[in-house]
């Protein structure tokens, strides 16, 4: 069934809130006291309570089944850590308190920073940034900054073509071009490669570890070594942290700032597309660039440092950061422990191994061995069966799974990256490989017409993409004007 | 561990299954010195109601703004949320889904972008508006990359009355390109001449409407000046409520507006997650930071949403693209769009309107009492008083008689001993008339 | 797709909680420590969610649709109720605490009472019976205790027809014989067999007012005068409240006791079957027997009077009543206010006789006239149509409606009850009207397959209700045991 | 109004469709004289705002007992309820849909039905269970009832060990039948002679393991003694974590076993809404008072539950049903059941393991406080203490210090000056061992 936009169930004058009288007061407005109506349409509280759960039944979620998608990390949000986000002195603070008024606030973000450095092994930490994007540029600013501060110039920032968007565009964003770095047969960083591109304009390497065919580097301690032998530093894309966290100190590895992404190593809700939070953790070498605001302890009470000399990067954001989503890591954390961060990283690492190994005859992986927290198949598997990857992925939709990651890393034909996490159990992945076994099956039997069709059991079926595009409706309009504006 | 599924015994049979003797097989890649380097000074697992206990001492520790008055606003406003927002955006359909990759599967996130989308252009009085950015502050900075896209100019002028907060973020995201952004400097209800410092290669002049103070202004004028000289204008609002009282940017000739939604549907929560917006001009659209939600059907010919033009995005552009952003607001857009539609036309009006008779009942009986001043003439929630004395003690003094009583010029511009004795205050529909008279009450004895 | 049980989930060692270690001390279990296993399953966190996600979403809700259940008043659940109902300081208080520590909690019992004597007209409640079954057991108690206390016997009550089921179980349970008052040709109580049947072995009269068919009893100040002048009691059962709150006081028409489901007029939510809650407003007659425990102010403290030496109905529950339900619906209470409940009212019966108007040409109304919040029709509109109520209303689920109630009341062949409430918008009755009409067109035409094999577009189609009877599975039971149980 | 959608135009529009000028027409069936009756005393409609407010400041009225050290037990146990548990249940799915009379969209409910039906089975080691009561007081009372149908007989014994709640809801239950119910008395930790007050017209024996005052006994010889006599055991259980722990009924020969359920996922809420468990032998089904799920197949053959054996309850049967129970804890059940379902096996032992050493360590604690007298020697987490002076006064001391120390004698039986000096103590899981700490210590100078 389908479900009117808000815009179609307006009733003048009808409102879902209802508001006290208040002072009377003379108007301050001066000239500027708003003309015409807003356009905003009337319900009651009980149609926006069905428009929206209406709304949300047409969604696939954790909550609801296996989201094996690749990079993202689609793990179970505990409600714990909703509860506390929400508590009153939690979620009510203002950012703008006089800071006496916010010592547990303080403290919670200082005790975020203690877990965070603790569990990389690196010395400091900027909170601030909005998410693992934002993370990036604040790590690629610091690089930046740190030159800027030398005086020295430098163009290059290599990354490998395996990256995720964000890194390119990131590097870009700080005035960098970028060098692709080719991948070696098994799916790694080429360091013959690697080594050729290095010089003295380059500003750094962005390597995403494990990477994002969900492989470890192995090298990884010697391109540390090398980048840094030409003056340069080394960034980390943690996104895939989630594998390694309580197993491996990134910085013992040799990195310089790297970005954690709350919302996937621990566990923030991705809440359809954000928000997210994506500190990032520095050496020693770039600790002084990191971004204010920070909090320090000085005499068992908390101090908010907003403001100081340094040649820092600057203000990230609008206020402290995500601190929403440093209440829901802090308790992931004190849940899981050490001892139990370290059996996440254990169990998304076997997790994904067995998935490869349930399906590896069947569907060949883009590279050969063990993988870290997510396997990665090429379409070779489809090869002459007259079905594609895309096809597979809403295939599955119809089996009631939301697909894995597809056609990325854009390195690898037709790929399919399937990240089942550590949080899903035996039963679950059994049958998952069975599906998929399945429709593998199948698009080699010829049935090609299923997966042409699919997904058929859905909300909506497959969406005319280009027309979106091609002349972008980007909102609601009443119908003259929308006849208007098609004119 | 109650997280994980996972039992001695099934762990076994899986590692039998790979073939492998034991988990650290599976990690070799890893170079064995580093691989389970011992960590030190973190605790173990501990228990729900540990945890809880902890959080619920941290809590303790805070004054929170729904027990005290809280006067404070500067970017971020104490509103009321209705009980209905908090219940549906944890619907775990919502809470608990990814970016909306698979439309198929994901109608209802795109479908509430597209209304979302569609509230900010109307509140905005704008053409299109994009799905949400990180916040206010970041959104004005992603606003001044973009107008150097769309114009290719070198030269952003950003108005003294912009919040210090949204100036630094945007000198910040702008600091390693090839242009220049230039600060002014304001006082409060002062009259800037911006139109006097547009020159022929400036990209766009930013001004914050009502501005850092609370002033409003009509932007009229600076907006013909803008147009004259080829720029762009654009205007950040702090506070959205304000665009249910206030003629909104794009009737004054906005070219890109920013805001922060966080007064609709999004808690305080100590700064962060907020929500940006961003609307622009139509034609601008495919020079907009940041993802978009677009109609069209599905092969069975129904109406469908979609994420779309996102050849403009990192993860199809690139290094070529008009911005990094990835994963944005989405679940504070959900509350903003709910506590919009729940308020409709006539609550969204009532409400500012509410805002603004509390606000100026507020300045009122505040600027009445002795030596203090009131700076801002023309306001919507928030204005700016001049005390006597230090505004930065006075707020320590307020808090210890359990009022936050809004933001002192050295919290904004420290060591700028012109600004000392400001107080920045606001007052939204949470604040009743006895918490006016007990902060009047309270200020007086500060000041006595 | 099928959920499994948790039982068919299980692994053993598993759970999805964490408990801290506590203290140590010698066992003092003497010789009953537990010695086998429980048998419950054991789940992770992650698991137990989405099982109980996926349970959910095979549950028809007011929030995904309207539902039109007859008698049942599926109307808006606020979400606010819900909140407040959680606070600390409320829904964490021991019902044993000192009074001097739950002052709060007591005021708030006795605001409710307030506002139930007050719309009611009736000076005493009882608030601890625990939904509207129990509130008519304890008004009929108290009836029963009236004429104990005088030393008198009667032995019978005097309910219609139309009544619910709850009502002559009621009567039965405080040792009454049910004599059945037929109804005339207008839905209401017959006043000549009504007269007939009194007599001074008459304990009282249980009415429902509006009736279950959804009409206000015409001669219900005369009924009241007439049991009144044989000195029985008049019991009101107020499950339809909701039609006249605001508008009519009960105490004007003579009513002695009547019980108030705060689950239908003031929506608590009805949770899939419960809690209800179910306080009973007295007359002066009765208010001497109405059970403890109450509350009472003294000089601006609140005590709980749990014993006196009075001839009451003894304690009703464990406890002082369904406290949780009494937040939500004093919440309802002080949302709506006296001009908003008096506009609930009217929105209900405006609502219910919209629906009347918009179907009464093509499916015949049970009576004539105007109705109140309810709707009743028979089956003749489906005459010959080969088409029965239970097809109507299982092809109703197939449009996305939770049907009305079927069958009930009794009195009229093939019913069908329809209540939209007043939370429902016009443009939802609109389609409602539509899809109705259209549904009996159809029968009409003889298109009765659809209506036997509806519902089809269900997680469940029709079920075997005959075999679960004959052979009742009532629990899970291991597989061998299972076995064993069937042999 | 913001729950009603209707509006003044469409009110108008409805009005002339029905064919009536006015709402009051359709009220045409009301004597005038009683009709709009001004309702005087109660106010008009308030704002969300508003009523939120009034509720915080009646919280704020009490001492929370998540906030204070609390040892009340007596029916009702404090304990900790995982946020999962409260976040499911309000799923809209679940929260705001009616009894699933209408199987095919219903199986949520059904399912969960089915499930806790099973745990309480297991849990209470009994044949079968029913799909709840009211509460644990109740449901005891509807256990003498159906006793007597099932064996006729004309009298119940009801233990002293029964909490006083229940003998008193099972007497006014049982009050209008034609049978009798007898109530003894009993100190804490004394043995009754049950077995001798049952006679050949004995329906039943009702006792509460753990009794009253904490004291566990072995209910074998009197199950035997019942047998022997053909009457049927009746056992009420107020705290169902003890299950964990504790040979249940079931292994001890009962025939029906009620029990409060409140413990497991369900809140205190100032006693109520909780939730009644109520097991039996198989071969009793049919008389059994309540809803009951079973399992069946839909017409595709696939497994499927529906409410069963209807010809037992009111809306068939009508006054000869088995009870005229209707709606009953359908919320709480699913509370409970997902709780259980969290604990598994080895939660719940371990969770019955951790009250029983809390409590343990508790009346250690106490009882060595001169003067203190511990009169319960088997116990699982909730002992009766003798104090050298009177309960009451003591508990209000304690109070005030911020202890919640128990319940006292005085508070169940008023007016016997025999018990006036007990002090029943409960300590959960959530009980710390500071938090034994500061009772012991309020205690002593409580004493003083």
């Amino acid at each position: 069934r389908d479900e009117p936009l808000i815009f179609e169930q307006d009733a003048r004058g009808r409102s879902g809130v209802d508001l006290p009288e208040g002072p009377k007061a003379a108007s301050r407005l001066g000239g500027l006291k708003r003309k015409g109506p807003i356009g905003l349409p009337g319900l009651s509280e009980p149609q926006v309570v069905r428009h929206f759960v209406r709304l949300s039944r047409m969604n696939y979620a954790i909550d609801y089944g296996f989201y094996p998608l690749g990079s993202c990390t689609m793990k179970h949000n505990p409600r714990l850590n909703e509860k506390v986000a929400r508590l009153g002195g939690l979620g009510d603070l203002h950012p703008m308190q006089p800071v006496s008024t916010v010592q547990g606030g303080l403290r919670l973000m200082h005790e975020l920073a203690h877990w965070l450095t603790t569990l990389t092994g690196m010395p400091a930490v900027a909170l601030s940034p909005g998410a693992g994007a934002h993370g990036e540029l604040c790590g690629l600013m610091a690089i930046r900054a740190a030159f800027d501060a030398k005086g020295e110039s430098r163009s290059r920032v290599l990354v490998p073509e395996s990256a995720h968007g964000t890194n390119p565009a990131t590097a870009a964003m700080c005035g960098y071009a970028v060098d692709a770095i080719p991948a070696d047969e098994s799916g790694r960083v080429d360091m013959k490669a690697f080594e050729e591109k290095l010089g003295d304009d380059v500003a750094g390497v962005m390597l995403t570890n494990p990477n994002t065919c969900g492989l470890f580097e192995t090298d990884i301690v010697e391109i540390a070594e090398k980048i840094h032998a030409v003056g340069g530093y080394f960034y980390c894309d943690g996104a895939n942290f989630n594998a390694i966290v309580g197993k491996v100190r990134p910085g013992d590895l040799g990195i310089d700032a790297m970005h954690i992404n709350l919302h996937k190593t621990f566990s923030t809700p991705h809440g359809g597309g954000g928000p997210g939070s994506g500190p990032v953790v520095f050496s020693e070498a770039l600790a002084p660039y990191a971004p204010l605001p920070m909090v320090v302890e000085k005499d068992g009470a908390f101090e908010l440092v907003e403001h100081d000399g340094g040649q820092r990067v600057g203000r990230m954001k609008g206020f402290h950061g995500q601190f929403g989503m440093f209440v829901r890591a802090l308790a992931y954390m004190m849940s899981h422990g050490r001892d139990g961060l370290k059996q996440v990283a254990e169990d998304a690492v076997l997790n994904a191994n067995y998935v490869l190994a349930g399906l590896k005859d069947v569907l060949p992986p883009a590279y050969a061995g063990h993988c870290m927290h997510e396997a990665l198949f090429s379409d070779k598997g489809l090869n002459g069966s007259g079905v594609d990857t895309m096809g597979l992925a809403k295939a599955l939709i119809d089996e009631g799974y939301h697909p894995m990651t597809v056609y990325f890393p854009l390195v690898v034909h037709g790929a399919m990256l399937i990240e089942p996490t550590e949080t899903e159990n035996r039963g679950t992945l059994d049958e998952f490989i069975r599906v998929m076994r399945g429709l593998v099956e199948k698009a080699k039997a010829g049935e090609t017409e299923m997966f042409e069709q699919a997904p058929v059991l859905t909300p909506r079926r497959r969406l005319d993409e280009t027309r979106a595009a091609r002349n972008p409706v980007l909102r609601w309009q009443p119908e003259e004007a929308a006849a208007e504006a098609a004119d | 561990m109650r997280y994980l599924p996972q039992t001695p015994d099934s762990r076994a049979m899986m590692l039998k299954a790979i073939g492998v003797g034991s988990i650290d097989e599976l990690f070799d890649d890893v170079p064995a010195r580093v691989l389970n380097a011992p960590i030190e000074g973190l605790p173990d697992h501990m228990s729900e109601m540990a945890v809880e206990r902890h959080f619920r001492k941290l809590a303790a520790d805070n004054l929170s703004p729904s027990t005290a008055p809280c006067f404070i606003g500067g970017g971020a406003y104490h509103h009321h949320i209705p009980a209905t927002v908090d219940h549906l955006i944890q619907r775990s359909e919502f809470l608990t889904s990814y970016t909306p990759y698979q439309p198929e599967i994901a109608q209802g996130t795109l479908q509430y972008l597209f209304e979302f989308q569609t509230q900010v252009a109307l509140l905005t009085g704008m053409e299109v508006a994009n799905a949400s950015m990180y916040d206010g502050a970041t959104a004005c900075g992603e606003a001044v990359l973009m107008a150097h896209r769309v114009n290719k100019r070198r030269r952003t002028v950003l108005s003294g009355g912009l919040h210090p907060h949204y100036r630094d973020a945007t000198l910040n995201l702008t600091r390693f390109t090839d242009f220049e952004t230039v600060a002014l400097e304001a006082a409060p209800g002062a009259e800037e001449d911006l139109a006097g410092a547009i020159d022929d290669d400036t990209a766009a002049v930013v001004v914050q409407n009502p501005d850092v103070y609370g002033q409003l202004r009509d932007l009229g004028p600076l907006a013909e000046a803008c147009r004259a000289k080829g720029a762009l204008l654009i205007v950040a609002v702090a506070e959205v409520v304000s665009l249910g009282a206030v003629t909104p940017p794009g009737d004054m000739g906005a070219d890109i507006v920013v805001a922060e939604g966080q007064s609709l549907g999004v808690p305080l929560s100590f700064g962060g997650p907020h929500v940006g917006l961003f609307a622009c001009r139509r034609k601008f659209v495919r020079q907009m930071p940041g993802r978009l939600a677009g109609e069209t059907v599905d092969v069975d010919g129904r109406r469908s949403y979609v994420l779309t033009l996102n050849a403009r995005e990192q993860h199809i552009r690139r290094e070529k693209a008009t911005s990094n952003i990835c994963t944005n607001s989405g679940l504070c857009a959900l509350a903003f769009c709910i506590h919009a539609t729940l308020l409709g036309e006539s609550g969204m009006t009532a409400l500012a309107d509410l805002n603004h008779r509390t606000a100026a009942a507020a300045a009122e009986a505040l600027s009445a009492i002795d030596g203090v001043g009131l700076k801002t003439d023309v306001f919507f929630n928030e204005f700016t008083l001049e005390l006597p004395k230090p505004a930065g003690p006075v707020v320590e003094a307020l808090a210890e008689k359990g009022v936050l009583g809004g933001i002192p010029g050295s919290r904004l511009w420290p060591g700028d001993e012109s600004r000392a004795r400001l107080l920045i205050v606001a007052a939204t529909e949470t604040v009743t008339e006895e918490d006016i008279a007990s902060f009047r009450d309270a200020l007086k004895e500060a000041l006595a």
